[in-house]
């Protein structure tokens, strides 16, 4: 037992102690190789922990708890890959400009995102998650241009309507459960007489972290902005932590809510969609990888909406979004790390680094054999009308396939303007490796990591080629789609 | 007992003219009489009232003494004040001269800082 | 026994005698002076912490004689004044560790530093007071003797800030003084009791007592900076650094509040005060001054008005606290008289260090100090952030427990109050920190000081830093047993028991 | 034993008065230190036996009443005594070192001197009304001859308006005595009283008492007939000027207390004692007002002294028609009122007379950057401001308190506006000369450092102001010992 304190407990002390190294200007290149190692040790408790881990700090601010469990332990997982292969990638990214500054910056925000993933009670938990949302900022207007100091008071503004909401919910919700645990917070919501208000109040809050559809602004505008890794990150982990929220707050499992469920699956739907039509239009690549993000959050506030919708269904659909979370995360990082890949000079190198960029994005639309397929496969078969009766039940598998096609035209629109806007030239050798470790990991080590058990992923060799036919016609529509558009814009 | 309320009420219209003469006039010695009027007018009122059921009483007349005494001292001490006033500022009365009379000192530092 | 009774009078007199050695001292006198300075200082915490170990056993500290007939002089330490001694005696080390720095080479320094340690002698008379008249005492000389710092510059502007200062809390202390009488001759003299007087008076009392009351705020309020009577503090920042850092972080306005806190729950107790609804209507002042405070904060250019109306709405979370009734809110509100003087105090250092060595003085002068200073820029950051109310530092502890405290006695408004002003927190404070770390400097600096590898020199440096740190080990462990929260928990739950 | 001490109190005055008189001032003075000393001593001595074992009465060379002087020593009269020592010796001390030896005309300050110490001891144990009298004009005239003493033409002018006022003062209150005496045939204060209590003709009484208390408020410079007070307190030399301030306006002030508290309560009627009371308000306005107004520094304190007499006057109200509790509550506000304005007010004069040696000017504006090189005096002035607020821990405070609690109890609420008030407008004047004092103007140091004696004086003198707050208890305790030695 004492190794797994130990271990999460330096999961969060070994960022902020290597804060020590920006005291002095000449240790900034010893810091700014370090990076990449802060996050093993997170990385270490997530494979090696079992769920039941847990760190006991009584003096801790209110009576501090640490510690994972099934769903904890899989977003710890996707975050310490991603901050790991973004470290990497950073050391070669980073110019000398400022350089202290990001340094401290991404290790604030690395310490306040692993903090809250594993963090059980209430106040550390939003310690951590302010410290997140703060010291983001600091990565967001790191460029220092106009743009980015405009993109960063938006997405401050936001973030700190966000946090008081948020306050203000977790205020209400231990009010009720008069316990500083987050264990105890679902309960209490639900039996709380005002239950609307806090439930209001949380998904607002967590909303705007999580890319919600009238609460996204600030993405589309801060992605661009951001340095590569941190815009990775950005879209990578930290969105992720809005939907942490929600699912340690709602509560699900212990009332089925259908009203609230439907609220949710429309704002899923319009968020898959609303995102892809914006998306298309966006010359940037990041902007456009932006946009995909908000529509990919959009198919889990889906799932969240179902969870929320029947209370018997939570937990295996808990599974099935930690398992879209971990391949959505580890995809979109390598394709934000990818736009700032230069193309090698030869003819077959260029190729080579082409099918590599394209294969996180075809697995996000569910290629067979990719994690997106593994997800999608394991989200149909949770996602049977039968199974729901709230409004719009019946929609769900045009929903989900629409959102698919959705899917795939933003990354054909993607590919289409990462083309137009790549130069040649040679990359340094550490943004090779982190961009590789990315899409490996993405690709491949999918299948290795520690998955929630109850994915009701039947043996994958059979269930990919039986359903082969319903994970591809979305990808064939939508290249169809495209390459109908892309010759309509040749002849203008 | 008339004569000495006779003696009373004369000392009365003498201190009525005194306080008259005192409050109207302007020239310093001319106050100065007056004042004495007003302290013969109040012996006066001693010595007629102060009848203890027809014997003369000596208590009175004593203090009528030390009154004269320290009036004569007071008087004294007016007139050389009033003399002394006339001779620095030659005004005889106690109007305060046109001009404010603090000029912004020039020369050595004075104990009082009036002018030396 | 007599050591009871003498601690007390011990802990007071330090900072007595240090004034009148301190005036007495010729204006050369640089070294000495700093060692009497420091030595006072720590001898003084020493005294406290120990009358601090002594009522967290329980054990009694009082000094009383009579001084009128009728009327004594008491002093006495109980956990409340201990939150407040202990506060100004540790900032007091600080404050004059800063001092020591930043009046380097000018001059007055004798008479600064003699008015400066009878200003700390009266505040721990304030804490010390053990009753309403011995309270009033110290509360008149606190305004005398801070009156010659706030002038200390002597310039034109700092004399009219001085006689604005004098006008405001002479009156306010006539009122208060007219509000002891009447209750003395009411109801005779009044030591501060635990639980307070008035739970069952009968109802003919009520009217006069409302009214006493109400003068009492009046009084009080001027000092604690609510609204209608906070006009002073914004003008007496034209005072040297750390006059406004003591002053209007530790010494006046905490002044105001500790009076309210002590009538409130000492005179008249929580439970009478709630029955004839005197708190509803301080608690609406107290809410409208932190609207109001940050609201007029947003639209300061100079950096230390900013944080001066920032004061006037912090000091009403304290007299909030006091209106939340239930045992929870009020420990809040207690604890951020502790949490507000070390956030503001490191606040006012670090506005002092730019001033200093970097002559800036306007907010939009601040661009890129975060790189020439970051030491001092950090400790501003830390103590912005406190301000707003991020966790994990000691003011979002003090939002939290009066929030949850709000909602515990149904009164929700208070949270929505609370949410609008760490808003407005976070509007006016967020752009500074924008200016310190992520804007470049364009033009020099109005008129730099060099102290060769320091930002600044190690006196004006360390206290932010400590300030700081104790702001977010405050946070950090306010679970422990000595830390503010626990403190002020164990004070509430003394005056709500009885 | 009380044999030496009554006649060292009141015959080395005047043995000390004749002595400097066949001396120049040089050797005068060391002539006065041993007698300050002797007097103080002697003071001590008395205050100490009265503490101890009650107050007495002392018939002046065994006489019986009607034919001889008889002397009552009762707490309040102690105390005036002691008060007396320690303002007269510490204005003796200032002044010696203050005035300049060679002038030819200071060899008569001595003599002076001690002739108005004699007056006042006489006055503050006289018991009967003529003694009184005597002792009165004898003040009167040393007074005003410290004013003239070595002025020019407008202090002269001050000096003989001062003379006219005192003359007719006190012929008033001869007269008043002369018609008391003509009605009752007795001068001493307590036989007086006794006649009045038992059922004495009370009706055409109250003209006399009125006529007395007129001539003594005009003597005390009260509100209407304030007119002479301030030029001859503020242009005369400061130590003359501290006195005067301190304790030539005490006396009558003494006198017309002791007649109210005796004869007011069968023979003043509710509408005078109010009447004084609002006179002596108005006092307290206009006095502060015209303080604040004042270009010179010593003008500002003189019409300070004017506004804070305005205070002792509330006593006549407060203790008419009220319980004796509150009755005696408000006699030791006023005595406390009246120690600690004597302090203050000898304090703040001696100071102002420093700091106008030091700044070369008698103007408020010209103390600029005072508060820099002269912060002693200047603090001084300040601690003694401090008291004349009534701000605590002063004993100002002490009594503004006292009187609060006094006009609370006995229902005349309006008072307390005026105490409060009062407050704040000495506040107004005191802190425009600090405000002056802090301009920082020069930074080269061009003031004439007075010795430091000079400046120890006045800063002794607010401190004992000062901690009268703090040892109030005991002084209240001495001075309100009842008096039970009735008269004959």
């Amino acid at each position: 037992m004492f190794a797994s304190n130990l271990l999460l407990l330096l999961a969060i002390i070994l960022p902020l102690a290597s804060l020590l190294l920006a005291l002095r200007p000449d240790w900034q290149q010893a810091y700014r190789y370090c990076l990449p190692v802060l996050p093993l040790p997170a990385l270490l408790a997530g494979l090696t922990l079992g769920p039941d881990a847990s760190l006991e700090l009584p003096g801790l601010l209110l009576g501090g708890l640490w510690g994972l469990n099934e769903l904890r332990q899989v977003f710890l997982v996707l975050t310490a890959t991603l901050w790991l292969a973004a470290g990497v990638f950073a050391v070669g990214y980073l110019k000398v400009h400022y350089l202290r500054r990001f340094c401290v910056f991404w290790t604030l925000t690395l310490a306040g995102n692993l903090g809250l993933v594993i963090a059980q009670d209430v106040a550390s938990f939003y310690s951590f998650f302010a410290l997140m949302t703060f010291a983001g900022y600091g990565l967001v207007v790191h460029e220092g241009s106009k743009e980015a100091n405009r993109a960063g008071r938006v997405y401050l503004a936001m973030a700190v309507a966000g946090e008081m909401a948020i306050l203000t919910g977790l205020l209400m919700a231990v009010q009720q459960a008069d316990s500083g645990l987050l264990a105890d917070l679902p309960a209490a919501v639900a039996q709380a007489d005002r239950r609307w208000l806090i439930m209001f109040l949380l998904l607002a809050g967590f909303g705007v972290k999580a890319g919600l559809p009238l609460l996204h602004f600030w993405l589309p505008l801060a992605h661009p902005v951001a340095p590569t890794p941190a815009s990775a990150v950005l879209s990578g982990a930290m969105i992720k932590a809005g939907l942490l929220g929600w699912l340690v707050t709602l509560p699900f499992g212990e009332v089925s809510l259908p009203g609230w469920g439907n609220v949710l699956v429309i704002l899923g739907a319009v968020g898959s969609l609303g995102g892809a039509v914006l998306g298309v239009r966006h010359r940037r690549p990041k902007a456009v990888l932006a946009y995909s993000s908000i529509s990919q959050m959009g198919l889990m506030t889906l799932m969240v909406g179902a969870a929320l919708a029947n209370a018997e269904y939570a937990g295996p659909l808990f599974a099935v979004i930690g398992l879209y979370v971990l391949h959505h995360g580890l995809a979109k990082g390598s394709l934000f790390l990818s736009t700032a890949m230069a193309l090698p000079a030869g003819r077959s190198g260029q190729w080579l680094l082409w099918v590599l960029v394209a294969l996180p994005g075809l697995s996000l639309s569910g290629l067979p054999y990719t994690s997106g397929a593994a997800s999608k496969l394991a989200m149909k078969e949770l996602l049977k009308p039968e199974n729901f009766e709230f409004a719009l039940a019946p929609y769900l598998p045009a929903l989900m396939s629409a959102g698919a096609v959705a899917t795939m035209l933003l990354v054909w629109r993607f590919l289409w303007v990462q083309r137009t806007a790549v130069g040649t030239g040679n990359n340094p050798v550490f943004m090779w490796l982190g961009w590789g470790l990315a899409t490996i990991s993405s690709l491949v080590l999918f299948w290795f990591l520690p998955w929630p058990r109850e994915a009701s992923v039947p043996g994958w060799p059979g269930s990919m080629v039986h359903s082969a036919w319903s994970l591809v016609w979305p990808i064939l529509l939508a290249t169809i789609i495209s390459a109908v558009a892309w010759r309509s814009v040749k002849q203008r | 007992m008339t004569s000495a309320l006779l003696y009373a009420f004369a000392g009365v219209a003498l201190c009525g003219i005194g306080l008259f003469g005192f409050l109207r006039l302007q020239h310093l010695l001319r106050k100065l009489m007056a004042f004495n009027l007003i302290g013969s007018g109040v012996f006066l009122i001693m010595v007629g009232l102060a009848q203890r059921n027809g014997q003369p009483d000596p208590v009175p007349q004593a203090l009528v003494l030390t009154g004269i005494v320290v009036a004569i001292a007071a008087t004294a001490l007016a007139v050389v004040l009033i003399r002394r006033y006339y001779h620095l500022s030659g005004q005889t009365t106690l109007a305060e001269p046109a001009r404010e009379n603090v000029r912004p000192k020039a020369r050595a530092v004075n104990r009082e800082g009036a002018p030396e | 026994m007599n050591l009871s009774v003498l601690m007390p009078v011990f802990a007071l007199m330090t900072s007595l005698l240090a004034s009148v050695v301190l005036f007495a001292l010729p204006e050369k006198g640089h070294r000495l002076r700093t060692i009497i300075n420091l030595a006072a200082a720590i001898l003084k915490i020493a005294l406290v912490g120990v009358m601090i170990w002594g009522v967290a056993q329980g054990c009694k500290y009082e000094a009383a004689f009579t001084m009128l007939p009728g009327v004594e002089f008491v002093l006495r330490a109980d956990a409340l004044s201990m939150l407040f001694a202990g506060l100004s005696a540790l900032l007091w080390l600080l404050t004059t560790i800063y001092a020591v720095g930043y009046l380097e080479d000018s001059p007055n320094r004798s008479r600064f530093f003699g008015f400066f340690s009878l200003c700390v002698a009266s505040t721990m008379g304030i804490a010390l007071a053990g009753n309403l008249f011995t309270f009033f005492l110290f509360y008149e000389m606190l305004t005398l003797s801070t009156y010659p710092l706030v002038v200390h510059r002597g310039t034109t502007k700092a004399l009219r800030a001085g006689r604005n200062y004098i006008i405001y809390t002479l009156t306010g202390g006539a009122v208060l003084l007219f509000a002891i009488a009447w209750l003395h001759g009411l109801v005779g003299d009044l030591r501060f009791q635990e639980g307070g007087y008035f739970s069952d008076i009968a109802p003919s009392m009520r009217g006069p007592l409302a009214i006493i009351f109400v003068l009492m705020m009046v009084g009080l309020g001027v000092k604690a900076a609510l609204v209608p009577f906070h006009g002073w503090l914004p003008q007496a920042m034209v005072a040297p650094a750390p006059v406004s850092a003591l002053l209007h972080a530790v010494a006046v306005v905490k002044a105001g509040a500790f009076g309210i806190i002590r009538v409130v729950f000492e005179i008249y107790g929580l439970e009478a005060a709630k029955d004839m609804g005197l708190l509803a209507g301080l608690s609406v002042v107290a809410a409208f001054t932190i609207i109001y405070g940050s609201t007029r904060a947003l639209y300061q250019v100079d950096l230390k008005r900013r944080l001066a109306f920032s004061t006037v709405s912090q000091v009403s979370y304290i007299v909030l606290g006091l209106c939340l009734l239930g045992p929870v809110g009020v420990a809040g509100g207690l604890v951020h008289l502790v949490h507000q003087g070390i956030m503001k105090i490191t606040l006012f250092f670090c506005a002092g260090n730019y001033a200093e060595t970097l002559g800036v003085h306007r907010i939009d002068e601040l661009d890129g100090a975060g790189k020439r200073m970051p030491g001092t820029s950090v400790a501003f950051t830390l103590g912005a952030f406190g301000m707003i109310g991020a966790p994990p530092l000691a003011g979002f502890i003090t939002k939290w427990t009066m929030g949850s405290g709000a909602l515990a006695v149904g009164m929700d408004w208070v949270v929505a109050v609370l949410v609008i002003s760490s808003l407005l927190n976070a509007a006016y404070f967020l752009p500074i920190l924008h200016r310190l770390w992520f804007a470049e400097q364009c033009e020099p600096w109005p008129h730099e000081r060099r102290w060769g590898r320091l930002e600044t020199s190690a006196w004006l440096l360390w206290p932010p830093l400590i300030t700081a740190a104790l702001m977010l080990v405050a946070g950090l462990i306010a679970n422990l047993p000595f830390s503010p929260l626990s403190w002020a928990e164990l004070i509430v739950a003394r005056e709500v028991a009885l | 034993m009380t044999l030496w001490l009554m006649a060292g109190l009141l015959f080395t005055p005047l043995a000390w008065a004749v002595l400097t008189l066949l001396l120049d001032f040089s050797k005068g003075r060391v002539v006065t230190w041993l007698g300050i000393l002797v007097q103080v001593l002697v003071s001590l001595g008395l205050w100490a036996a009265v503490a101890s074992d009650g107050e007495f009465l002392y018939l002046l060379g065994g006489w019986q009443a009607p034919m001889g002087i008889e002397l009552r020593v009762d707490g309040l009269a102690v105390t005036f005594v002691l008060l007396t020592a320690l303002v007269a010796a510490a204005c003796g001390w200032h002044a010696s070192i203050y005035l300049d030896p060679d002038k030819p005309w200071n060899r008569y300050f001595w003599p002076l001197f001690w002739f108005l110490w004699a007056g006042l001891n006489a006055v503050w144990l006289g018991g009967d009304l003529f003694n009184v009298y005597v002792g009165l004009e004898l003040i009167s005239l040393a007074a005003v001859g410290l004013v003239a003493l070595g002025g020019q033409a407008d202090a002269l002018r001050a000096a003989i308006r001062y003379l006219m006022a005192a003359l007719l003062g006190s012929l008033a209150y001869l007269l008043g005595v002369a018609l008391i005496y003509g009605q009752f045939g007795t001068l001493s204060l307590a036989g007086v009283t006794d006649l009045v209590s038992n059922g004495g003709a009370q009706s055409n009484l109250t003209f006399p008492l009125i006529l007395m208390l007129l001539g003594l408020a005009l003597k005390t410079a009260l509100f209407p007939m304030h007119g002479w007070l301030p030029p001859a307190h503020g242009i005369a030399k400061s130590p003359v000027s501290a006195l005067l301030s301190a304790l030539v306006v005490k006396a009558s002030f003494y006198i017309a207390a002791r007649l109210w508290l005796d004869l007011g309560g069968d023979l003043g009627g509710y509408a005078l004692a109010q009447l004084i009371g609002v006179l002596g308000s108005l006092a307290v306005i206009w006095g502060s007002w015209l303080a604040f107004r004042q270009a010179k520094l010593k003008q500002v304190v003189a019409y300070s002294s004017v506004a804070q007499i305005g205070y002792l006057f509330l006593l006549f109200p407060l203790t008419w028609g009220v319980t004796d509790a509150i009755s005696q509550q408000a006699q030791q506000g006023i005595t406390l009122q009246v120690v600690s304005h004597a302090l203050a007010k000898a304090a703040m004069f001696l100071a102002a007379g420093n700091l106008i040696m030091s700044v070369g000017s008698n103007r408020v504006d010209a103390l600029a950057g005072v508060s820099r090189f002269l912060p002693f005096s200047l603090f001084s002035f300040g601690l003694a401001g401090v008291s004349l607020m009534g701000l605590p821990p002063t004993g100002g405070f002490a009594a503004k308190w006292l009187l609060l609690q006094a006009s609370l109890a006995s229902g005349q609420w309006w008072w307390l506006g005026v105490l409060l008030a009062g407050g704040l407008l000495s506040a107004a004047y005191v802190f425009r000369v600090y405000r002056a004092s802090f301009i920082e103007a020069t930074d080269t140091d061009q003031f004439y450092h007075p010795s430091r004696s000079l400046e120890v004086i006045p800063m002794i003198l607010a401190l004992l102001s000062l901690g009268l707050g703090l040892v109030a208890e005991p002084v209240l305790s001495v001075m309100s010992l009842p008096f039970e030695g009735a008269g004959s």
